[in-house]
């Protein structure tokens, strides 16, 4: 079963990329949400944390295949899939 | 049997017995922590604590309990290495007192 | 109930507490019967390196303690091929023995865990 | 679902807590139960007693105290990570001859045994980085 990827930095993006499975999902929080600026592949599920998008002034800036999600559709995410591996670095 | 006495040097511990400067440590030191807890020390006593000092030595790490029952299993021999002999020799919590007496951290806390 | 819990431990051994914190919860973990695997990332190799002495600087020797896992019960650790290459690092330098994982294999490691954590 | 967390980075400098409270707060709305919030490395200081949050910030720990005092979660403190750090309940401060307690009481200082306890307790468990 899947893995929610959490990404809390921009950095880590990298080390967390290469491990994405086809059914995995990324979300991005804290100053993670900056790796959702540069070209990510459209076939990933990504999603932001919108209040951290927000604070950063990132809103108009995604790209339309990243997807907003509250602090409920965060517990959502963690609820429908198997486990949560957290990426810092 | 060494008799109990009240001589012996004695080093800084905490409150619960545990050295404050883990470099005060010597055998005589030893006896001393071991009669505190009301423990005379043999040489049966003695290889568990050298074996403890040896452990801390190669791994910067007060064993728990299990891998303590592992490491004696292996180097003293299946008599020596239950939790039941531990027991017996360091009566209560024979991961801690044992530490205690060889001059090591507190195991990290689990409980 | 025991858990499959993987150990992401991507962090130095030194320059801040993360990695030896970490391990004491892996040695925990161990302790209570959870079927624990490690998997080194990053710079979280350099935790494997020989020869460090962590009395230099005051503290406890990560290496060392890493050497005590086997008797705890832990002897899945893995280690991120691609890393290694990029650090340039390979296992005679390590002190410890590891099987190596290149991303698919880290994929399906991932796959098979309950949990993963730091 | 039963759920724990375990909250890594410290307060301030970091927004572990901040966004672990966010995700504990919208659990317990969505009807999930929150079995532990097990605060790790840097992160014990977020049960600092004293602290005083500016007025134009958000208080993190009142945010943590409320939901203990509502919903009854346990607050976490790793007794290895919070001794070191100064973080004493009353019973660690007499035990080791400190003149002052310094844990706010919503939190308890609890073995680590107790992360290994949640995570096999738990449905899910997610850990919020420093």
């Amino acid at each position: 079963m899947a893995t929610l990827h959490l990404v809390n930095k921009a950095a880590a993006w990298a080390d967390c990329e290469p491990l994405l499975g086809p059914e995995d999902t990324a979300l991005l929080i804290e100053d993670g949400v900056y790796a959702a600026l540069q070209a990510l592949p459209a076939d990933i599920q990504l999603h932001v944390l919108a209040p951290d998008v927000e604070a950063r002034g990132l809103a108009e800036r995604l790209a339309p295949s990243v997807r907003l999600a509250s602090f409920e559709d965060f517990v959502r995410l963690v609820v429908g899939h198997a486990r949560v591996l957290s990426w810092t670095c | 049997m060494l008799t109990p006495s009240t001589k012996g040097p004695v080093a800084p511990t905490d409150k619960e017995g545990y050295l404050l400067d883990l470099a005060d440590w010597s055998p005589e030191v030893a006896e001393r922590i071991a009669q505190r807890e009301g423990i005379a020390l043999t040489d049966e006593h003695w290889r568990i604590i050298r074996l403890l000092r040896d452990f801390y030595a190669a791994h910067d790490l007060s064993p728990t309990m299990r891998p303590l029952v592992r490491r004696v299993y292996t180097e003293l021999g299946p008599e020596a290495g239950t939790s039941l002999h531990l027991l017996k020799l360091f009566p209560g919590n024979p991961a801690k007192i044992a530490a205690k007496i060889a001059g090591l951290p507190r195991p990290t806390n689990c409980l | 109930m025991s858990k499959k819990i993987l150990f992401l431990l991507n962090r130095a051994p030194y320059g801040s507490s993360y990695a030896l914190e970490a391990l004491e919860s892996v040695l925990v973990a161990a302790a209570f019967e959870q079927r624990v695997s490690l998997l080194f990332k990053g710079t979280g190799l350099h935790q494997l390196l020989t020869g460090q002495d962590g009395a230099a600087i005051g503290q406890r020797t990560v290496g060392k303690v890493l050497s005590a896992l086997p008797g705890y019960g832990v002897e899945r650790c893995f280690a991120c091929r691609p890393s290694a290459e990029r650090l340039g690092l390979a296992e005679r330098d390590f002190c410890l023995p590891v099987k190596w994982l290149d991303y698919e294999g880290q994929r399906r490691l991932i796959d098979d865990q309950d949990i993963v954590t730091g | 679902m039963i759920i724990s967390v375990a909250v890594h980075g410290a307060p301030y400098a970091s927004s572990a807590a901040r966004t672990a409270l966010g995700f504990v707060e919208s659990a317990l709305a969505l009807g999930h139960r929150i079995h532990r919030v097990f605060f790790y490395h840097d992160a014990v200081l977020t049960a600092a007693e004293g602290g005083v949050a500016p007025q134009d910030e958000q208080d993190v720990q009142a945010g943590w105290v409320r939901l203990q005092r509502s919903h009854g979660i346990e607050l976490a403190l790793c007794i290895a990570n919070a001794l070191k750090r100064g973080m004493l309940s009353d019973a660690e401060r007499r035990r080791y001859d400190k003149p002052a307690a310094t844990v706010h009481e919503a939190f308890t200082i609890v073995g680590l045994g107790q992360l290994v306890e949640a995570m096999s307790a738990s449905d899910r468990f997610v850990t919020f980085q420093a």
